[in-house]
């Protein structure tokens, strides 16, 4: 691999940066369309990585590995695999659009656009650092361009909202920070060497207790970020206040760098760890899953009601994850993807509605149907895409994260799944509200139908909506090895926990009266 | 013979001496003063240390030291003459807008 | 003989010391302040450093101090402290804190904490070469680095003096 | 000829992708022509389809196409394929040939209409989503089909969106529906679990030939949880209360879809899984009882109601039942015939009411109605057959259909099943034909401006109801008793396997040859009671049904008002939710959890408050701490060890 290709999508955004700085602030248009095409090029330059991947191999591939900090053992290392390929992909991909979503934007629109891209470094740096320090420094670098776009750009209460979501990370990640620290010296009491090389790490053996308290750090400060229930308030607010961009880059991509730490750290570096966790970590998803959902439907807001709606679809993802087999996990991945996609749209949707009627509040729409049929039906796919029907992108990750934990325990998948049902009551509800109906304010009776940026904003993310939704094998079986290897990683337990628990205690089964589940033996053993 | 405990008792008394007149006095120039005393207490000290460690570093830190010295002298009074402008006063117990 | 020498000189350092944290007007603040600098220079030599007490005398008794007189008489700041004010009550703990502070120095020097490693810069070496000699060549050469950015750094001093002293930008 | 199978599912999605993308622009002709055109073709190839099937003997006639690989992960693979056997060669013929009239009757009916691509758009969607449900091969496909055209029920019931109704409706059914579903992926998942396949073939054979045995505790929850999603989508009690709301929509769409075809995916279902469910008594005792419950419960709430699009929504929901009743009690080829005539003649009936509705420019309530068979000759015409068919009499479709049920139900169910099924046939025959009373008979109720307006649907529109109507009579004959075609010719799918016969019952259904005949003349009484009644109720005595309704005022009042189920869910289900999610908004989100935070939030305020006292603002006091901070570190690291 002669091209340092994810240093070039990591850092092409910062030369875009110099670009900009250089430009004067009075050239608006022309600074947007500097933005634009910078993330585009990115865009397109990650795009090899979808192609060039080989599937077969687990190993982390695309590999840069220079010293940076030799005396502590610091060394900027690159490198992804299949579980991290898709986040860059999609982190490249949103990103171009929500600057696209950002051209109303005229306060500071220098700035904005440094930040954005800063922002893009940060992320992509996050999903490619194989160098905890490195990751650390990624995932504290992008907290501040968010910040400021929340604080600068954001609604009426958009300092509360920015210190709520900056303290709240910060707060997970100091005890992360922590924690990695303490891998260093646990590192260096087992091998004599001074290293933040994740990979090391995962060849650590590392006692229950101390796996117990690093996974507790790991756990908080990527639980907030995911978020789950209750470590959750700071996202409705977060992504209320936020600039539409800001909204749709936190759906998209920060909060999958919770359930994208719990992956690549939590797991492999803390497995028995892990295990020990199913049970709480199962019924937070759970709770979160429903809690979600409930409390989406009693929204007002259109943005509140779909910022909750994704902690109810997050808390699949983490059932997926915490369901330790193939099935859960590489629906866990494809759900983080299709919740980047669809969650983003609906924020895009949302931000578009904002622009046009000023107001969030489902009460001043109803009836736009009419008024705008084309946004109405790109709505509409979205919506259904986020409800997880079949044929889109979200039945899928849905329905894979569900046989994963059907196969890990039975009453976690069955209660999740009720999460779907309610999914199409708050989503249908809320769509019903808006869209149909006679137009009841006067207001809505002018509004514009979806022009051509918008058109060319939201037609891709509803082109790979259909694509996942219908051929998603292009996907998964990227993820095969990575994955398979992942679960070799964090061990064989998980199958066999999930086998023996189906034939020892199936207590809510048997609790009926009836004779006990009964298997056709598998002939092979597979995942 | 003069042992090298001399000297370091001798650095360590004018050191103390220069934080007690740090700490009791409330003109600020004095104060600054005392603060070049506690540095040549503990230049004194360097010196000591390399004469009888047979060594050059001292007396390079020493140097620098100075140098440093100088640099915060000219810095620090151009302060004190700043303040006192806005002040009118040199007296540190009239400025405490550092407060609560 | 040195002996005697160093105790004449210490005392006398020791008190003008004294006289400055305790004499209430600046003028004679600084004056005392250079007493005790010369009588730190005399200790110089008797460690051997001309060079170091040439410096001192110069930059430290010279230039500096009278840096200081300088601004006490341009502000015209020669006026005795007052006794009384807000924070009397600090000056009892903090003779307390002096004392306690050189007596934990002294036990640590007493408890031989502190180690070091004999260099080859003996006596008669240095003083086969010349003193000042031996500090040039090594401040051309180990020390380059450190000696131009103190450079830099006395400019930004000079800048940043200017810069605060000056009435309007 | 088999091979052409996928070209059935094609022709609708490309309809679909035209009249969604370009018909906008295309002129109402032309998107006409694409819609009825793309079904059409699609109905010529299930023929062809079902020509090549039959020319295979009866043992080899199972045809699998696997199109692409669809979801692969781990041990998990739901391929994209299709199946092609009698029992789906069957559906798609119902599918696309019912669907094509409807089409063709569309075109008319919708002439009018703002969202005439759009319409066209979802109605085609809604042909390939079932054909989809029907010809897959395995579960999770199925699945997809499923939900999709539930989405399209979705679209169309809300097709006219402004209205507030239509849109409540369209959400309500989509959601009982999702509710369904619920048990359904369940029921895939457990399905996945226990044979680790969700292919059709390989689940049945492991079924068959697994160490499972007649009652298996995993089948029985299998099959259950599969039924629930059966009784969302085919309006079976606990789940049917988006039927009679779904009428909402246009009626060639209550034809289509909430007459003919979707609403009968469950049947399917579980037809296609008779090797389940014949496994699993328990479940089929379940089915049955539940199918025979929703007949007589829904022809209950048949007899009173006023509008003429309900009394025939209730009455697909009482057909239901029939159909569910006859698979309950293992007689899944009599469920399938059933479900065939039924779309003839209730896709007729709606369509016939369609053109009654046209002709009075959207009138829907019978009382307003009356006289009317004078003024629209065809349509009565034809309307009369289908009610005819749908009440059971000889030698109608719906008589054959109906009577084979009443037949097993009795055979291989029991007397109460049949007692069910034969009050519930009285009730049917008794409503529909008050329906054709109040419409058609009598004087006319109608307002007098719209009595002028009063006219015969144009030819696209009858064409339709008369072929329909011809179907309903001849398509009784492909199950006469004795001689059954349909019988022989789902044998493969139904028979095949060691478990159908439930142990014991179906001896009897051979032996008794003279069960048949005496059946038959018994219903034939049934249907005649029950036609005499509402004759003398409402063309010799119009006055008597008001009477009766005082007389019985309570029992009037429980009926009409649908036994308050919608209120009871709304009570128990619907209100509660969104208390619990305001309260759970309200108090933990912004109370509890918000609050603890802030609440640490000011603590740690309170102690900044305490502690910046500290600050006094005195250089000296400053130099004071560091002082003192320098001697503590000093005698931590000097003594500390």
């Amino acid at each position: 691999m002669s091209v340092p290709i994810l240093t070039l999508i990591t850092f092409i955004p910062i030369i875009g940066v110099f670009f900009i700085l250089s430009i004067d602030s009075k050239r608006q248009e022309l600074i947007r369309v500097t933005a634009l095409l910078v993330s585009i090029v990115v865009f397109f330059i990650s795009l090899p990585l979808f192609f060039n991947f080989d599937s077969h191999v687990y190993d982390m591939q695309f590999v840069e590995k220079l010293r940076w900090i030799p005396s502590f053992g610091i060394y900027y290392y690159l490198g992804i695999d299949g579980i991290s390929l898709f986040l860059i992909l999609l982190t490249t991909f949103i990103t171009p659009l929500s600057i696209l979503a950002s051209w109303h934007i005229t306060k500071n629109v220098k700035e904005y656009m440094i930040a954005m891209l800063v922002l893009e470094t940060g992320m992509v740096g996050v999903f490619v650092s194989l160098d905890l320090f490195l990751f650390y420094v990624f995932w504290e670098l992008m907290l501040i361009p968010m910040y400021l776009l929340i604080g600068i750009w954001g609604g009426p209460r958009r300092i509360y909202a920015a210190v709520k979501f900056f303290i709240y990370t910060m707060a997970g990640s100091v005890f992360m920070l922590l924690a990695i620290i303490a891998l260093y010296f646990l590192n260096y009491k087992s091998t004599g060497e001074y290293t933040f090389n994740l990979l090391e790490y995962y060849r650590l053996d590392i006692s229950f207790a101390a796996q117990f308290w690093l996974f507790l750090a790991f756990f908080l400060a990527f639980a907030i970020k995911v978020p789950m229930v209750p470590f959750h308030t700071w996202l409705p607010d977060a992504h209320v206040e936020a600039p539409t961009a800001g909204s749709v880059i936190l759906a998209g991509v920060l909060l999958k760098m919770g359930t994208y730490g719990f992956v690549r750290f939590c797991l492999p570096l803390f497995p028995e760890a892990s295990h020990a966790f199913i049970p709480v970590i199962s019924w937070m998803a759970i709770v979160g899953i429903i809690y979600g959902a409930l409390v989406s439907m009693a929204q007002d807001d259109l943005k509140k009601l779909v910022a909750y709606s994704s902690v109810s679809h997050l808390g699949f993802v983490m059932l997926g994850i915490f369901a330790f087999n193939i099935q859960g996990i590489e629906g866990g991945i494809t759900q983080m993807i299709n919740h980047g996609l669809s969650t983003g749209a609906l924020f895009l949707i949302v931000g578009m509605l904002y622009e046009r009627r000023h107001t969030r509040m489902i009460a001043d729409f109803g009836g736009l149907t009419k008024q705008i049929p084309v946004f109405a039906t790109f709505f509409m796919i979205v919506t259904l895409s986020s409800i997880g029907l079949p044929g889109l992108n979200g039945f899928v990750g849905e329905f894979l994260i569900l046989v994963g934990a059907f196969k890990s325990r039975i009453l976690y998948a069955s209660l999740a799944t009720t999460g779907i049902i309610l999914a199409a009551v708050y989503m249908l509800w809320m769509f019903q509200r808006v869209m149909f109906g006679e137009i009841t304010h006067e207001e809505n009776k002018t509004l514009k139908d979806i022009n051509k940026r918008e058109f060319v904003i939201l037609a891709p993310i509803v082109l790979l909506v259909f694509w996942i939704g219908i051929y998603p094998n292009s996907f998964l079986r990227k993820m095969d090895a990575s994955v398979n290897h992942l679960l070799k990683q964090v061990g064989d337990k998980a199958n066999i926990v999930s086998n023996i628990q189906i034939h020892n205690k199936p207590e809510q089964l048997q609790g009926i009266g009836v004779p006990k589940i009964d298997i056709v033996p598998e002939n092979k053993t597979e995942w | 013979m003069i042992t090298l405990t001399h000297y370091i008792v001798l650095s360590a008394i004018l050191f103390t001496l220069g934080v007690v007149g740090v700490l009791i006095r409330r003109n600020a120039i004095i104060i600054f003063m005392c603060i070049e005393l506690m540095l040549n207490a503990v230049n004194l000290s360097f010196v000591a240390f390399a004469h009888y460690l047979n060594s050059m570093q001292g007396q390079l830190f020493v140097f620098f030291t100075m140098t440093v010295a100088a640099a915060e002298a000219a810095v620090g009074l151009a302060i004190i003459v700043a303040v006192f402008r806005n002040k009118e006063t040199v007296n540190i117990d009239d400025i405490n807008i550092m407060k609560w | 003989m040195e002996i005697y020498l160093f105790y004449i000189v210490a005392t006398i350092s020791v008190v003008t010391a004294a006289y400055l944290i305790f004499e209430r007007s600046p003028v004679y603040n600084a004056l005392y302040l250079i007493q005790t600098m010369v009588c730190i220079a005399v200790l110089y030599i008797l460690l051997e450093a001309q060079f170091i007490a040439a410096v001192q005398m110069i930059v430290y008794a010279g230039a500096i101090m009278v840096l200081f007189l300088f601004v006490i008489m341009l502000l015209n700041l020669n006026i005795k402290e007052e006794t009384k004010g807000a924070l009397l009550f600090q000056k009892i703990p903090a003779i307390f804190m002096g004392i306690a502070l050189f007596v934990t120095i002294c036990v640590i020097l007493k408890s031989k904490l502190l180690p070091g490693k004999h260099g080859e810069y003996t006596t008669a070496y240095v003083n086969s070469i010349g003193n000042t000699r031996v500090i040039g060549n090594l401040l051309f050469t180990d020390y380059l680095l450190p000696f131009e950015i103190t450079s830099i750094l006395l400019f930004v001093a000079a800048i940043g003096a200017i810069m605060l002293a000056k009435r309007k930008l | 000829m088999l091979n052409l199978v996928g070209l059935i599912l094609l022709f609708p999605i490309i309809g679909t992708a035209i009249n969604g993308l370009f018909g906008k622009r295309l002129k109402k002709e032309t998107v006409g022509y694409v819609a009825c055109g793309s079904i059409g073709l699609s109905f010529f190839i299930s023929v062809l389809v079902f020509c090549g099937l039959l020319l295979l003997p009866p043992d080899a006639r199972l045809f699998e196409k696997q199109l692409f690989s669809w979801i692969e992960s781990g041990s998990f693979k739901a391929a994209a394929g299709l199946q092609v056997d009698p029992l789906s060669s069957l559906m798609i013929l119902v599918v696309t040939g019912v669907g094509f009239l409807i089409h063709i009757y569309s075109v008319g009916y919708m002439h009018n209409d703002k969202g005439y691509h759009r319409y066209f758009c979802y109605l085609n969607l809604f042909t390939f989503s079932m054909l989809l449900l029907v010809l897959s091969n395995n579960f999770l496909l199925m699945f997809i089909g499923w939900e999709a055209v539930g989405l399209c029920s979705y679209l169309l019931i809300g097709f006219w969106f402004e209205k507030k109704s239509a849109s409540d409706a369209a959400k309500k059914a989509f959601i009982v529906n999702r509710v369904g579903d619920f048990g359904f992926a369940l029921g895939i998942m457990l399905i996945f679990l226990t044979f680790h396949s969700i292919d059709f073939t390989e689940v049945f054979n492991a079924a068959s030939h697994g160490n499972f045995g007649v009652g298996s505790f995993t089948v029985t929850v299998i099959t259950l949880l599969l039924f629930m999603g059966a009784t969302g989508k085919s309006a079976q009690i606990p789940l049917y209360t988006w039927l009679p709301d779904a009428m909402e929509g246009p009626t060639p769409v209550s034809a289509l879809i909430h007459a003919a075809t979707m609403v009968t995916a469950g049947v399917y279902m579980i037809a296609r899984c008779n090797v389940l469910y014949t496994m699993s008594p328990f479940t089929m005792t379940v089915v049955a009882s539940i199918g025979a419950v929703t007949a007589l419960f829904a022809a209950s709430i048949g007899l009173v109601q006023n509008d003429i699009k309900r009394v025939l929504a209730y009455s697909t929901i009482s057909q239901l039942g029939y159909m569910f009743l006859a698979c309950g009690v293992g007689a899944f080829t009599a469920g399938i015939f059933h479900l065939m005539t039924h779309a003839f003649f209730k896709a007729l009936l709606f369509l016939g009411s369609g053109s009654v509705i046209h002709a009075l420019s959207g009138e829907q309530d019978m009382r307003k109605m009356g006289g009317l068979k004078h003024h629209i000759p065809i349509t009565y015409k034809t309307f009369l057959i289908g009610t005819v068919a749908i009440a059971g009499l000889p030698p109608f479709a719906g008589f054959f259909s109906k009577d084979e049920i009443l037949l097993e139900s009795l055979v291989r169910g029991n007397f109460i099943y049949w007692l069910i099924a034969a009050i519930a046939a009285f009730f049917t025959a008794f409503y529909m034909f008050r329906l054709l009373f109040m419409t058609f008979h009598g004087e006319s109720r109608v307002d007098h401006h719209v009595a002028e307006h009063i006219h015969e649907s144009p030819r696209n529109m009858t064409i339709p109801l008369m072929i329909l109507a011809g179907l309903s009579f001849v398509g009784g004959f492909l199950g006469i008793p004795g001689a059954s075609a349909i019988n022989n010719f789902l044998a493969p799918v139904f028979g095949g396997h060691p478990h159908t016969e439930i142990s014991g019952t179906e001896s009897i259904g051979h032996h008794s040859e003279g069960h048949p005949y005496l059946m038959m003349v018994i219903s034939t009484a049934i249907a005649v009671a029950g036609i005499s009644l509402a004759y003398r109720m409402y063309v010799k005595k119009p006055e008597m049904p008001g009477r009766l309704a005082e007389r019985f005022h309570l029992i009037y009042k429980l009926l009409l008002n649908k036994y308050y189920v919608d209120e009871i869910y709304d009570v128990l289900f619907v209100k509660p939710t969104k208390i619990i999610s305001i309260q759970l908004w309200k108090r933990v989100d912004a109370l509890m959890i918000d609050g603890s935070v802030n609440g640490i939030a000011r603590l740690v305020g309170w102690f900044g408050n305490i502690f910046r006292h500290l600050q006094t603002g005195y250089i000296r006091n400053y130099a004071f701490y560091i002082v003192a901070g320098c001697i503590f570190i000093i005698v931590l690291t000097v003594f500390g060890k």
